[in-house]
């Protein structure tokens, strides 16, 4: 018993020191100092040409951390992959009724239309590279939840999604590249002279939609792959 | 809007709590989207549309499906 | 100055060529694809530290300063050296000693050296934290490669411990954007100079907590021997070598360049560090006696040498910078060349405990004479190079006043050869039961023999890696230098 | 100009190379000699100035005590290779030629740096070579080399403490950390509280292991001795406590390599009070006095050496082979017993003359008649064992020639000194204004020598008696082991719970932060 | 606007107690994505100005929200996704060889 309290003791002094903290920050007379986000908002659509600026951050001004976020997803698939055994285990392994067969069998479509959409529209409207992949990504999970785990797999099988995820990390680096190719630095985009098209259209904002594009291909391929490997995990 | 807000703040505290201070592990794996959802509303109200998507995706749609397979597939060890 | 960034793309190009040639060509490619891209690395490695003393900033994206910078100044320099002293020989060492998934051990050791090159370049807050989480993951799944029990155990204590710790650098990091408003190094540390002490110093106290997890100083270490004890031991090395390395980088940089000297001084957090060091090692040490498992040994014995680097580093003083540089020079080595012998004899006779290695100083000469050179250096015995670093260190900390840190390292110098000692005679100890072995090849030699003749060469000639560290104090001490480099870029 | 200890350093690389048998006995007597022509032709007040981690070092610097003691460092090399060269194997060469060459090193040595470096390198050569030598020594290994590190360190943690304080590391009387030197000579000197990893090593070590090392170690501690702590009077005292301390202890012994290392405490006192005199004279007549100890004693142990090598065990009973069977051996031994006797024309009553004539206090001169007198006494019962007393011991193998040669160059040498002391003087042109063998000395040489002969035959039978030696109570053991409970009770701690690390790490983050904001 | 910063305190200190106290290997990965979830709820909280628009610039705007917090944001979530899979996968293989979810019977790696 007393841990317990020693424990809601330490839990509580970090609360107090985490409040102080906040207060402090909070009262702190903010001269308005941050000019970067100043600097987003304004010159923003013109540099990078995307309308969302969470986008235009993600994948231009910091287009660096979105590499490394890749990386991160990536090897957090390797480890489920290589974690699980060969066998093939189903999991829930119940029979549903045919609604649902068939339901699942026309719902596919449009879940794919969705996320085409979304990767697409990325660089106008919210969502972009990660959530549209992980829509795509439902289609084999609805798949194997569905069908059993054999028929998803067969339909993809676990090497092509690792094909797919490495293409879309190495098309990410490639075209970071093209910069390099004319001179310019690693994934610059507007100052590489790639045509930046006016805002607000679909094919505009240079390099921003094509790496969108790679990062969906890639989280969606990566996603699959972990879902179908916890479902086997044996 | 600030009513909203404080409600939201509430709710999200009450399955918090709940979420960590059930007996069965059962109610905690069903609270988790609940806790997830309330979540991407306030990141919509807090002017935030691609976190609340994100979230909404990943934290609430993913990592739920991984929390069920994983009280799922630890049946026989679950009554102690 | 392409080369910087070359660095970290280059192995995360390999780790996602090797994932296809998996599915395609499987084991063909695999050899001339790692080794040519482990040379090429080398490569380039050497050409970024030569022209790494007048710092360079490289704006990722062309964007200056409202993008990320990746900046080679001579502290990041020492750090590349140790990843091309050490990032060769363990590939071509494991190229013939890992038998099991070898291509996801490729994969995951080409994305952390991609993670530890990028922590060590990057001038970015943020990114600091995004590299510093694929190394940290990367390595979790290093450890679990075996998959056998205690590697699952140790690979979720690891896991956890890692991942709490990031989580307050993670808070850290979001509370710095919310006051400075920027992520760039050198605005924030100018930013930071009209914050209240009080905000400065919680901040302070998360980053310190956060990386002293990843480097395990003492009641934060408990992660660490468990999770060296199953993991394949080529990666013991890299990540004796250099992740843990890499985490007293971040934390000396986030430390030196953000908060600054003065502000530390003014805190007295170079008094705790040194406390803290202190305690850390005569533990360590302590604990490092009642090992019977060999790797367990190593791995508390690099809890207690990092303890030492993190004295020479809160010390505070120029000497103590160049002493605390020079010896994660030269843990990285000596660590190498023990994990690589010990390694061998772990492929040759799967010896891992302490008494199987009885008898084998008269059946690999050569190799328990390198491990027996290796350890005195790292006990930090006279004509080798861990004496050299931990001279400087204890001078220094003799002239900024830390008496009782200064003869505490003696102290643990001492305990040190307690337990090295205990392994080196079972080496030498005659037994009667022949061993069978196979004759390990040159690949797995000649790692260790080069690494070893290191041992000897820095502590012969010291003058060799001191001239490029004599050059890290001045843009540590006053961050003006780096700030005015960064901000001028 | 290069320190004779190079050559032997270089002999140690060259015998790495696969070369046949024949081949290393050519390259170690030549690399031997070559270094005892080096140190002749070395002229004092020359030096090598060497920059190094921005010190200025100055490895090599020659002066009338240091080549002294290089030249009988060398000549001792010369003997005791020739003696072991046949006998040992290569490894153990190797070891042997580092081990001489950083003591030669250690003598030639102009600042601490240096001196500290080559005194650790000795430490190694020297530990490595009991630890390989068989699997019963492997524990004393470990002890030697546990004790002789900590000696080393505390003369580590006395150089910085003396460069804090002077800021250059030149070699010269120490003004800070003396303690702490203190403490490392006395454990290199085998004083009387530190001396338990004398009769262990030397006991247990094998017999050419323990003529080099009893050659060396305990000489180099008296070498730094005269270098770094001169004149301390208190010292005198300590020394005389620790020498009537070691005549004690050598009565108890049964094993002969033992009885011997606790002479050589006795002997060490002698120089330790000279020392300590602190005028030119004392040190000098320790110089001579270390000279013709380790002339004599070295001696006596190849001579015991050469029991152990035919009869292959060590008692005071198979000493009796020595009288019959072997008479070089008995020579040899005969002359080394008188020269540590101190009876006149023999080496030992020359310094032995010096010291006491340096010495003014009475106390000390009443105590250094006392020593010279239990000396005489202890080697009366090996004499009394090797020749008097009849004993039925074969001979299992006849002693190596080279064995031999090796104890009949140091007996010559002592002849000579014996017979001609000033010789030895002009040498090292170190004049000492005595003149030997007026009456007052001849007197005071002979009396404990003829005290001691009456004394033996009166109590014959308690000193020639079996003890068997008390089980020694040992201090070092008793703190390891509070060492290792406590590492025990830390390690009992981590007992694998998750949730007990993350206890601590959150513990510790509630520290930090308060001391932080405290 | 303090009650924000209370909950996210509340929350950052719930989960770290969770992480702590309880026994359940599941309950421990879930006091992760509390913690998790609290820190983007920091981020959303730092980007918010009262009375700002959604940083989406395809309409006219007076006050905009700042961006960069929430690009980070994201890239905070789908870390914090990918570390509980992985801890979740390492659940399940404890569980299948431990035969227990009970965290104090992980006691193979000792000393």
């Amino acid at each position: 018993m007393v841990k317990k309290l020693y424990k809601l003791g330490l839990v509580v002094s970090l609360g107090m020191f985490l409040f102080v903290l906040f207060s402090d920050i909070h009262n702190l007379d903010r001269t308005s100092k941050n000019y970067l986000s100043e600097h987003y908002i304004s010159e923003g659509v013109q540099e990078t040409g995307a309308i969302n600026l969470v986008t235009s951050v993600l994948y231009d001004y910091r287009a660096f951390d979105t590499l490394g976020e890749a990386t991160v997803l990536l090897t957090a698939a390797t480890i489920l992959a290589f974690l699980v055994p060969v066998t093939k285990a189903d999991m829930l392994g119940t029979t549903f009724t045919i609604i649902v067969y068939q339901a699942t069998k026309y719902l596919i479509p449009f879940i794919a239309v969705l996320g085409v959409y979304v990767i697409m529209f990325g660089h106008l409207s919210p969502g972009g590279g990660f959530v549209g992949g992980v829509v795509m990504a439902l289609i084999p999970i609805l798949l194997s939840l569905t069908y059993g785990i054999d028929f998803s797999e067969y339909k993809l099988t676990p090497n092509t999604k690792k094909v797919v995820e490495d293409i879309g990390a190495i098309g990410f680096i490639l075209l970071g590249l093209l910069a390099v190719l004319t001179g310019n630095n690693f994934l610059a985009n507007g100052q590489a002279g790639f045509p930046l098209g006016n805002a607000g259209e679909l094919i505009s904002a240079g390099l921003i939609p094509y790496l969108n594009v790679m990062i969906g291909i890639k989280v969606g391929a990566g996603l699959a792959i972990i879902f179908n490997s916890l479902m086997k995990e044996q | 809007m600030d009513m909203i807000v404080t409600l939201l703040m509430i709710f999200l505290l009450v399955t918090a709590f709940f979420m960590v201070f059930t007996k069965q592990t059962a109610n905690a794996v069903i609270a988790f989207p609940i806790f997830g959802s309330i979540l991407v509303v306030l990141f919509v109200i807090f002017q935030a549309p691609s976190v609340a998507m994100a979230e909404a995706v990943i934290t609430a749609g993913l990592a739920t499906g991984f929390f069920v397979i994983t009280f799922n597939k630890t049946k026989d060890s679950r009554k102690e | 100055m392409q080369a910087a960034i070359w660095l970290i793309i280059l192995p995360l190009l390999t780790a996602f060529f090797i994932g296809i040639s998996k599915v395609f060509y499987s084991y063909k490619l695999l050899f001339p694809l790692v080794t040519g891209s482990a040379i090429l690395y080398l490569y380039l490695l050497i050409s970024v530290i030569d022209h790494s003393y007048p710092p360079k900033v490289y704006s990722v994206g062309d964007w200056g300063l409202l993008g990320i910078n990746i900046m080679v100044d001579p502290f990041s320099g020492l750090l590349l050296l140790m990843i091309a002293l050490l990032f060769l020989p363990v590939i071509v060492f494991s190229l013939k000693y890992i038998t099991f998934h070898t291509h996801n051990y490729f994969i995951l050791t080409y994305i952390m050296t991609a993670g530890i090159a990028g922590m060590v370049l990057t001038a970015d807050l943020f990114n600091l934290y995004v590299f510093l989480e694929v190394s940290s993951l990367s390595s979790c799944a290093l450890v679990a490669l075996k998959k056998t029990n205690k590697a699952i155990e140790g690979t979720f204590k690891y896991l956890v411990m890692s991942t709490l710790g990031s989580f307050f650098i993670l808070l850290a990091t979001i509370l710095t954007y919310d006051l400075t408003g920027t992520l760039n190094m050198a605005e924030i540390s100018v930013a930071f100079q009209d914050i209240p002490f009080q905000i400065k110093s919680i901040l302070m106290a998360f980053f310190i907590f956060g990386y002293a997890i990843k480097i395990g100083l003492i009641p934060l270490h408990a992660w660490l021997p468990d999770s060296y004890e199953e993991s394949p031991i080529p990666y013991n090395v890299l990540s004796s070598g250099l992740v843990m390395k890499s985490a007293v980088y971040a934390l000396i940089r986030v430390l030196y360049i953000l908060f600054g000297f003065d502000f530390l001084d003014e805190t007295g957090m170079l008094q705790i560090g040194v406390v803290w060091g202190v305690v850390t090692f005569l533990i360590a040490h302590l604990l490092a006696f009642q090992q019977s498992n060999v790797i367990r040994l190593l791995a508390y014995s690099s809890i207690a040498q990092i303890a030492y680097i993190t004295i020479g580093l809160f010390v505070g003083t120029e000497r103590g910078l160049i002493g605390g540089n020079f010896h994660i020079l030269n843990h990285a080595i000596m660590k190498g060349t023990l994990f690589f012998v010990i390694a061998i004899f772990h492929y040759s006779l799967t010896a891992v405990d302490i008494k199987d290695l009885k008898g084998l100083g008269f059946r690999f000469p050569l190799l328990s004479f390198t491990f027996v050179v290796a350890s005195l250096a790292i006990v930090g015995l006279p004509p080798f190079n861990g004496f050299i670093s931990k001279w400087l260190i204890v001078e220094a900390a003799l002239d900024a006043g830390f008496i009782y840190a200064a003869f505490s390292i003696l102290v643990g110098t001492f305990l040190s050869l307690t337990y090295y000692l205990k392994v080196i005679v079972t080496l030498y100890t005659k037994t009667d039961k022949t061993i069978e072995m196979k004759e390990p090849g040159l690949a797995l030699k000649l790692p260790t023999i080069f690494l070893g003749s290191l041992c000897i060469v820095f502590g012969i000639a010291p003058s060799l890696p001191l001239s490029l560290i004599d050059k890290i104090p001045t843009f540590l001490l006053d961050h003006e230098e780096y700030i005015s480099i960064l901000l001028g870029g | 100009m290069i320190t004779p200890g190079l050559f032997y350093l270089i002999g140690a690389l060259l015998l790495l190379l696969p070369i046949r048998e024949k081949m290393t006995y050519i390259l170690a007597i030549l690399m031997t000699t070559a270094a005892l022509m080096m140190t002749f032709y070395l002229v004092p007040g020359d030096r090598v100035q060497l920059e190094f981690l921005n010190y200025t070092l100055t490895p090599v610097k020659v002066d009338r005590i240091s080549k002294l003691t290089g030249l009988i460092f060398t000549f001792g090399g010369l003997g005791s290779v020739i003696y072991c060269f046949r006998i040992c194997s290569r490894a153990n060469l190797r070891l042997i030629f580092i081990f001489i060459g950083s003591a030669l090193t250690v003598a030639f040595s102009g600042d601490l740096f240096t001196l500290y470096v080559f005194w650790e390198l000795m430490t190694i050569s020297s530990s490595f070579l009991i630890i390989m030598a068989s699997d019963g020594t492997k524990k004393t290994g470990y002890y030697y080399f546990l004790i002789q590190v900590a000696g080393g360190l505390s003369a580590l943690w006395g150089v910085f403490l003396q460069y804090a304080a002077t800021g250059d590391l030149a070699l010269k009387t120490i003004e800070a950390g003396i303690p702490f030197f203190m403490i490392a000579v006395a454990i290199k000197l085998a004083f009387v509280g530190f001396h338990t990893w004398l009769p262990l090593a030397y006991g247990k070590a094998p017999f050419y292991v323990a003529v080099v090392l009893s050659i060396y170690t305990t000489k180099v501690g008296v070498y730094v001795m005269s270098r770094l702590l001169p004149g301390i009077d208190i010292l005198a005292y300590a020394g005389l406590f620790s020498a009537l301390f070691g005549i004690g202890m050598a009565l108890l012994q049964t094993q002969v390599r033992r009885f011997l290392s606790y002479s050589i405490i006795i002997q060490v006192g002698y120089m330790i009070i000279g020392i300590s005199m602190g005028t030119v004279a004392g040190i000098t007549g320790a110089m001579f006095h270390l000279v013709n100890h380790i002339l004599y004693k070295t001696v006596l142990f190849m001579a015991v050496g050469v029991v152990v090598y035919t009869t292959g065990k060590d008692d005071f009973e198979n000493l009796g082979i020595m009288g019959r069977k072997l008479p070089v051996t008995s020579i040899a031994t005969l002359v080394a017993f008188l020269g540590i006797a101190g009876v006149p024309f023999f080496n030992g009553y020359m310094s032995k003359a010096i010291i006491k004539d340096a010495v003014n206090e009475p106390l000390l001169t009443w105590g250094l008649n006392l020593m010279s007198f239990g000396t005489c006494l202890l080697f009366l019962k090996f004499i009394y064992y090797a020749f008097l007393k009849k004993s039925t011991i074969s001979l299992d193998k006849q002693p190596a020639l080279s064995m031999q040669v090796g104890m009949g160059l140091l007996t010559v040498m002592m002849l000579v000194i014996g017979i001609h002391p000033v010789w030895l003087e002009s040498v090292t042109n170190m004049d000492v204004a005595i003149h030997y063998f007026d009456k007052k000395h001849l007197v005071s040489g002979i009396q404990p020598f003829l005290w001691s002969i009456a004394i033996f035959i009166l109590i014959k039978k308690y000193v020639v008696k079996n003890y068997e030696a008390p089980l020694p109570y040992d201090l070092y053991r008793q703190i390891a082991k509070q060492v290792v409970t406590t590492g025990y009770q830390l390690s009992n701690y981590h007992d694998g719970k998750l949730t007990k690390y993350l206890l601590w790490t959150t513990s510790t983050l509630i520290i930090l932060l308060a001391l932080l904001l405290f | 606007m303090e009650l924000p910063f209370v909950v996210v305190t509340i929350l950052f200190c719930l989960g770290i107690y969770t992480i702590i106290t309880q026994k359940n290997l599941i309950k421990i990965v879930l006091g992760f994505t509390i913690v998790e979830s609290s820190l983007i709820l920091i981020f959303v909280l730092v980007s918010y100005q009262p009375g700002g628009t959604a940083p989406i610039l395809d309409k006219a705007y007076h006050l905009v929200v700042d961006p960069i917090p929430q690009a980070l944001a994201l890239t905070s979530i789908v870390i914090g996704g990918s570390v509980t899979a992985v801890m979740l996968a390492l659940v399940i293989k404890i569980q299948k060889r431990y035969r227990t979810l009970n965290v104090d019977k992980l006691r193979k790696l000792k000393g």
